[in-house]
């Protein structure tokens, strides 16, 4: 890295404010929780926290809650306490570490979680219904479904502007507007159109931002490492949707990351090879995982979870402001279906981020508490060998449970991953010298 | 046998059971039911009928019947998974599997496949099917929102698109007529059911749950016209069976309504228990009364799903308390304890076991947990069990 | 002449393998890997030199595998049991597209591409069911040499229905069946059809292309090979040199470093 | 003063009881199973009632329990030894809510009422590591006896941590820490504790209260309980002496009396007996 890079002291900026705007986001819930104010429960997957802060609920992303306790490598006395209460080991570990938190009062390493006024989920996971029926009994708070009909089958999403794609986002706008009408009875705060065209604002920047910040990453070496840094980007892009602080970290990310890539400036690591990653992060060896595959030179590029873990916000979606709520609908419908469609249809997706990112190799990490993601992991490596020779492994693990997380086993399927990657290279060399 | 049919013989695909007494009708049903070369599916295609495959729980088979084609109902299946294992991971339920083996092997030959968003696992097996068979596949999204005053009108359009998938398949058009006659048939066929459910309710002694099981099955095998015959039939016979009463204790089953536990094991709990109700294939039994006749078929086939319907750990709808549900159906049938069963792997079904082994805590209701797999050969650890929940209601 | 080796230390075995230049194996060993993981890799490796009455400046790259492959200390680099098991495989018959490897403890199912690249593996690591060590504990309750094994379950026709998964249980159930007259060939044959049946499971997770290639020690038992072409529908493969296949494959990749040494110097993709 | 049997057919051993209407125990024999689980049964009755100083005919009703219950013609009835030992456990301890039962091949925990009647209860059958078996591989593969672990784990200071997800692995794992000059003791030790904390999830499942009684072979090494204690952070009732092995046979003896009574007084109510309660209509 030149001197004029370390002065401005702009590269590594995304990730130190990331960190920062976190430990405040939890603050601020703590904060709430001691106030005894009721939270507005939401998922990663269509959020809504863009119509949701128009009530001034605190928001908070359960999801996120439990990821943080792998993390810390406390997951599994959470996993304990929730099966002690009778959950099964074979179910969604995000589930039953939100199920402890609950136990105990919210409280949580990053500091206490507000109790829930209401829950708004989508059906983009079907968990997120089955999670909220839980508060739903503990707490007797409204569980809110806003259902969104994804691609019927594949390639067949239906257009904007279509018969089809007006009778979906009609069923959708209705809903909402029946959401509106519960988070005013529940807030008591009346509805504030103006509000709502605020956050949607803030929300179309970092859409933008988001896409930029994706498309950034073709750059040879890559600036960011879609796995690590990716998770704390998403992150934000989560907790602070539809925030003015939200739309001006990624401002100044495309900033940084546009810098990185003016200059040639890449990872933590020498990259070696290029990397797709499919499925979610093995959250209980977080850092080490991703080592297992720095050691050998491996920076991921791109990955199926920066697309459906932020709801869609790759798409860059852009909010018509002068139809806010028809818009809102639409933008959600889209965000959630393509979402969905990056998990169930995903193998000409993944062609062509093999093509436009130049991957060398693509990591498929099902993991055991999501069927979601998981389910069709196999067959689409299967379809996806059968139209490109990329290399691809098949590794699974899970996000929560160490007790199927066998780093010796990974150690062994990965190293033998990048040696057929190395005497692959041998032989293309060796061809053309 | 109605018009309703084109381009297929009138002779009946399962014609085994016909004029013979009670125990040769259900030694036909049982065969039919274990046979995992679907040979009614087969005679059925033979004859150029076309067949439209549905994955578990509920699926508006009208539609598909009114096309003239035979809705099968997709439910796994007694098999080794070789072709379809490697398409799954390791963390998944049985039934996907097997589903997909039966497709693979060439068991079944279907035109159209349907799969619901049931669970995150059956929403995948859409992109799944569709990339290993040459045939369209389809999600139909039922409503995950039946709460919505909306959501009737939504699925009155969602059911619209699939009869136009149906119009392509059968090569013709699905009147509003032909809609309202297969509406009829199906009414008829679960006043059957509800009947044959009473009975077992009633006079279980009469109506072991194997074969209440097996004569149930058979609707998702063949043309409901066939099930309606042999329901008919078969009925007056049960009602007239003489049949000892045993000091058994009454259960309900609770957790069967996607993947089906093997026949012996319902077997097994037959000898040392009454199943007086169950949700064994309630998407055969989903809609609880008739659906109403007049006005546009497909609102009332859309309302029918929301009003008129049963419940399953899989429709999350305010009106169905979890808890509250399992208790009414305990209180309506009769029952002093509950077998509650979740298949291996299985989400929604794991994630129920909580909801109500603690309503059932509370109310001092006794009842057993086991986990069971389609493929399960070996019950000692489950007869254990059984054994022991029933020896401490009986022993004082 | 330059000399290749490869040690493949397994669970309960070390294997030491050389190769000339020409592809072509010329020293060879076995030994009990015991509690010293290390001394029994340079014991095997010693034995291997002896064996092939070669000097050991004479090998100028030795890569080590298997479970014990960091204890290989001797050696210049590591590589996993799972690519040596693929590559040998490839070597000793080309068309090899999956490859079944029943060691002392694990079994491994490996799917290669004709370059002998891994393109997915599986391996039952929860649980010792379904492994040679099965056999193990079955010859011990009958108390017959593990070499008799093959030949008596050949002799069996009805196959009793083994239940138990677990080898600890192996024993007991197979002295219960001893209890109600059944014939130890058909117990034996039973005992052989639950091991075919789990490591058929595992192929199947990794998909079955023809050929398969069987490997590891188990091999050597006739009635195992005869099982799994009955349940696979076709014969598998099986060199007289299957136990040694890891440690082959071993001793192949470090040619290929020997050769790519003296190539012209450009900076292949580099291992860490 | 009616008599009556209970045989217990354990996987490894096969044990009788025969107990008085009040609950005495008037004999006791225990025979090696085999693999004759119907002979073990014969032997072990003829020679229960040759401790008992009886005739056959002076028992008056036999109940068959355990892993053979089916395969043997003695019996009266059949019962599982979850129900059977609830009985005998909660006959010596009165106050027994949670019973693990720690076998040769299978554990099992369950949750009992005051009147002995099983409410909830888990089992781990399907593999060895949680088990008697677990323990005698791990001794075997370090060279013991069975017998030798008592005195050979008293010696420990510090438990060595085994894994215990698979009674086979936990041999490569000895191997590896006898090869890092771990103590055999520890190591021993080691094995001990993996299996408690098995047990311990076990009985969490079915909602475990106090207080916990321990019956089964493992019982006969006798660190064990020692270590369930710790792990408990409670008091534990053990059956005294030889007695923990008998507590199922014990409980099937108690249930024959209990349906000697029953069949009594319902022999009493069709006699014409006026007023007696009618028994609870099924």
């Amino acid at each position: 890295m030149d001197d004029t890079a370390k002065d401005t002291g702009i590269v590594g900026r995304g990730n130190d404010a990331g960190a920062r705007l976190f430990r405040e986001w939890f603050q601020g819930l703590s904060h709430a929780a001691d106030e005894g104010r009721g939270a507005a429960y939401v998922f990663v997957m269509g959020s809504l926290c863009e119509l949701l802060r128009v009530f001034d609920f605190p928001i908070v992303f359960p999801e996120i809650n439990s990821l943080q306790t792998a993390v810390r490598r406390v997951a599994h006395e959470y996993l304990n306490e929730a099966e002690d209460y009778g959950f099964s080991p074979d179910i969604c570990g995000y589930v039953k570490a939100d199920v402890a938190v609950q136990l105990r009062g919210g409280a949580h390493p990053m500091g206490t979680i507000p109790k829930p006024a209401l829950a708004v989920c989508t059906n983009a996971c079907n968990t997120y219904l089955k999670w909220g029926e839980i508060w739903e009994r503990m707490y007797g708070m409204p569980l809110f479904t806003l259902d969104v009909p994804g691609s019927r089958g594949a390639g067949l999403a239906s257009a904007p502007g279509s018969d089809d794609f007006e009778l979906d986002r009609r069923y959708v706008e209705a809903q909402l507007r029946e959401l509106i009408a519960l988070c005013e009875r529940v807030s008591g705060v009346r509805f504030d159109i103006d509000r709502l065209r605020e956050h949607m604002a803030h929300a179309t920047a970092m859409n933008a931002g988001w896409a930029r910040v994706l498309e950034l990453n073709r750059s040879r070496p890559a600036v960011f490492n879609a796995l690590s840094d990716g998770t704390i980007f998403l992150g934000v892009a989560n907790g602070f949707r539809g925030t003015a602080e939200g739309a001006a970290y990624f401002r100044d990310l495309v900033e940084e990351l546009a810098f990185k890539a003016e200059r040639g400036i890449g990872t933590t690591i020498e990259e070696q090879w290029r990397l797709i990653f499919v499925g979610v992060p093995c959250y209980p060896i977080f850092r080490r995982f991703t080592e297992l595959f720095t050691d050998w030179g491996g920076v991921f590029v791109n990955s199926t979870y920066l697309w459906f873990a932020s709801g869609g916000a790759n798409l860059g979606f852009a909010y018509d402001l002068a139809r806010p709520i028809e818009s809102l609908a639409e933008g959600v419908l889209l965000g959630v279906r393509d979402a969905m469609d990056s998990m169930f249809f995903q193998t000409r997706a993944l062609a062509g981020m093999v093509a436009d990112f130049a991957a060398d190799g693509v990591v498929f990490h099902p993991i055991k508490s999501c069927r979601t993601v998981s389910t069709g992991l196999a067959d689409t490596r299967r379809a996806l060998m059968a139209v490109t020779d990329v290399p691809s492994l098949f590794v699974e693990s899970d996000l929560m449970d160490r007790r199927v997380v066998s780093e010796a086993q990974m150690k062994n399927r990965i190293d033998a991953f990048f040696e057929g990657l190395a005497s692959r290279r041998h032989r293309a060399a060796a061809a053309t010298a | 046998m109605s018009a309703a049919f084109t381009g297929r013989s009138a002779a009946p695909v399962f014609p085994a059971w016909r004029g013979r007494a009670l125990d040769g009708i259900l030694y036909h049903c049982r065969e039919l039911v274990e046979d995992t070369d679907f040979p009614t599916v087969r005679r059925w295609r033979e004859a150029g009928g076309k067949v439209v495959g549905h994955f578990q729980v509920y699926f508006p088979e009208e539609i598909a019947h009114a096309g003239g084609m035979l809705p099968f109902k997709v439910r796994g299946a007694a098999v080794e998974p070789t072709q379809a294992e490697s398409r799954f991971g390791s963390y998944l339920c049985s039934i996907l599997k097997t589903s997909l083996e039966l497709a693979l092997g060439k068991r079944v030959e279907l035109d159209l496949f349907v799969t619901h968003p049931i669970c995150d696992a059956a929403r995948n097996l859409a992109g799944v099917w569709g990339r290993n068979l040459p045939y369209p596949c389809r999600i139909l999204y039922l409503p995950q929102n039946p709460n919505s005053a909306f959501a009737a009108r939504y699925l009155r359009d969602e059911y619209d698109r699939t009869r136009r998938v149906c119009e392509e398949i059968a090569g013709r058009p699905i009147s509003d007529a032909d809609l309202t006659h297969s509406i009829a048939v199906f009414n008829e066929n679960r006043a059957l059911l509800r009947a044959l459910y009473a009975l077992k309710r009633e006079r279980p002694w009469q109506l072991p749950a194997d074969d209440a099981y097996v004569l149930t099955a058979i609707g998702g095998l063949v043309p409901r016209e066939e099930h309606n015959d042999l329901l008919r039939a078969v009925l007056p016979l049960l009602e007239a069976r003489t049949a000892p009463r045993h000091d058994k204790i009454r259960v309900i089953l609770e957790g069967a309504f996607c993947e089906q536990p093997p026949l012996d094991l319902i077997r097994a709990i037959a000898r040392s228990c009454y199943v007086v109700d169950d949700d064994l294939l309630i998407g055969l039994r989903w809609i609880t009364s008739d659906v109403p006749d007049g006005g546009d078929p497909l609102v009332s086939l859309a309302e029918s799903y929301i009003e008129r319907s049963a419940h399953s750990p899989v429709q999350h709808d305010l009106r169905k308390p979890k808890d509250r549900m399992l208790l009414e159906r305990i209180e309506r049938s009769g029952a002093q304890a509950a077998i509650l069963m979740a298949a291996k792997m299985c989400e929604p079904g794991l994630e129920e076991l909580v909801v109500h082994t603690r309503a059932l805590d509370q109310r001092g209701i006794p009842y057993f947990v086991s986990e069971f797999e389609e493929n399960m050969s070996s019950f000692d650890s489950l007869e254990i069990q059984l054994e022991t929940f029933v020896e401490n209601l009986l022993f004082d | 002449m330059a000399y290749a080796a490869g040690v493949d230390v397994g669970a309960t075995q070390t294997k030491a393998v050389l190769i000339n230049e020409a592809r072509e194996i010329v020293g060879r060993s076995l030994t009990d890997t015991g509690a010293n993981v290390m001394r029994a890799a340079e014991t095997a490796f010693a034995e291997a030199l002896t064996n092939g009455d070669i000097e050991e400046e004479a090998v100028e790259f030795i890569v080590g595998t298997g479970y014990g492959r960091y204890k290989v200390t001797f050696g210049n680099t590591q590589v996993t049991e799972i690519s040596c098991h693929g590559r040998g495989a490839v070597h000793m018959f080309p068309l090899t597209r999956t490859v079944l490897d029943m060691g002392g403890q694990d079994t491994k199912a490996i799917r290669v591409q004709p370059s002998g690249e891994i393109v997915d593996f599986c391996m039952n690591d929860k649980c010792a069911a379904g492994t040679g060590r099965f056999l193990g504990a079955a010859a011990v309750a009958l108390d017959l040499p593990l070499a008799e094994l093959g030949p008596t379950a050949l002799r069996g026709e009805r196959a009793v229905k083994i239940s138990t998964t677990c080898t600890v249980f192996a024993e007991s159930e197979v002295l219960s069946w001893l209890g109600i007259g059944k014939k130890i060939e058909d117990i034996l044959l039973g005992v052989h059809e639950s091991i075919g049946a789990r490591s058929i499971g595992l192929l199947r997770r990794v998909g079955i292309e023809e050929q398969v290639t069987f490997t590891g020690g188990v091999t050597k038992n006739a009635a195992m090979v005869a099982t799994l072409n009955k349940r696979l529908g076709l014969s598998v493969n099986v060199g007289d040199e299957a136990h040694y296949m890891g440690a082959l494959g071993a001793a192949l990749f470090a040619l290929d470093r020997i050769v790519a040494g003296r190539a012209p110097a450009h900076a292949p993709g580099g291992a860490a | 003063m009616t008599f009556t049997a209970g045989i217990d057919i354990g996987s490894t051993y096969t044990k009788a009881v025969i107990a008085r209407a009040d609950g005495v125990i008037l004999g006791r024999a225990m025979e090696p199973t085999g693999f004759k689980l119907a002979a073990a049964a014969e032997r072990a009755f003829a020679r229960v009632i040759e401790a008992a100083g009886l005739a056959r005919a002076d028992v008056a009703y036999v109940v068959a329990t355990g892993f053979g219950r089916h395969q043997t013609a003695i019996g009266d009835v059949q019962v599982t030894d979850l129900t059977a030992a609830a009985r005998g456990a909660s006959h010596f301890f009165p106050g027994t809510r949670t019973i693990l039962d720690v076998g040769g091949q299978t554990m099992k925990a369950s949750r009992i009422g005051a009147d002995a009647k099983v409410q909830s209860f888990r089992l781990n059958d399907k593999c060895a590591a949680g088990t008697g078996a677990f323990l005698e591989k791990t001794a075997r593969y370090m060279g013991y006896t069975t017998q030798e672990i008592g005195p050979l784990v008293a010696t420990s200071k510090t438990a060595v941590p085994i894994s215990g997800v698979c009674a086979v692995f936990a041999e490569s794992e000895v191997i590896n820490q006898l090869s890092e000059g771990a103590a055999p003791a520890d190591i021993m030790h080691g094995a001990i504790v993996s299996l408690v904390d098995r047990s311990m999830q076990l009985m969490k499942r079915v909602r475990m209260e106090p207080e916990f009684t321990l019956i089964g072979g493992i019982l006969r090494f006798e660190r064990m309980s020692d270590v369930v204690r710790g792990a408990l952070g409670a008091d534990v009732n053990v059956p005294p002496g030889d007695l923990v092995q008998f507590t199922s046979a014990f409980g099937a003896a108690l249930l024959g009396q209990r349906r000697l009574r029953r069949l009594a007084a319902e022999a009493a109510r069709a006699a014409g007996a006026p007023g007696a309660p009618v028994g609870r209509t099924t």
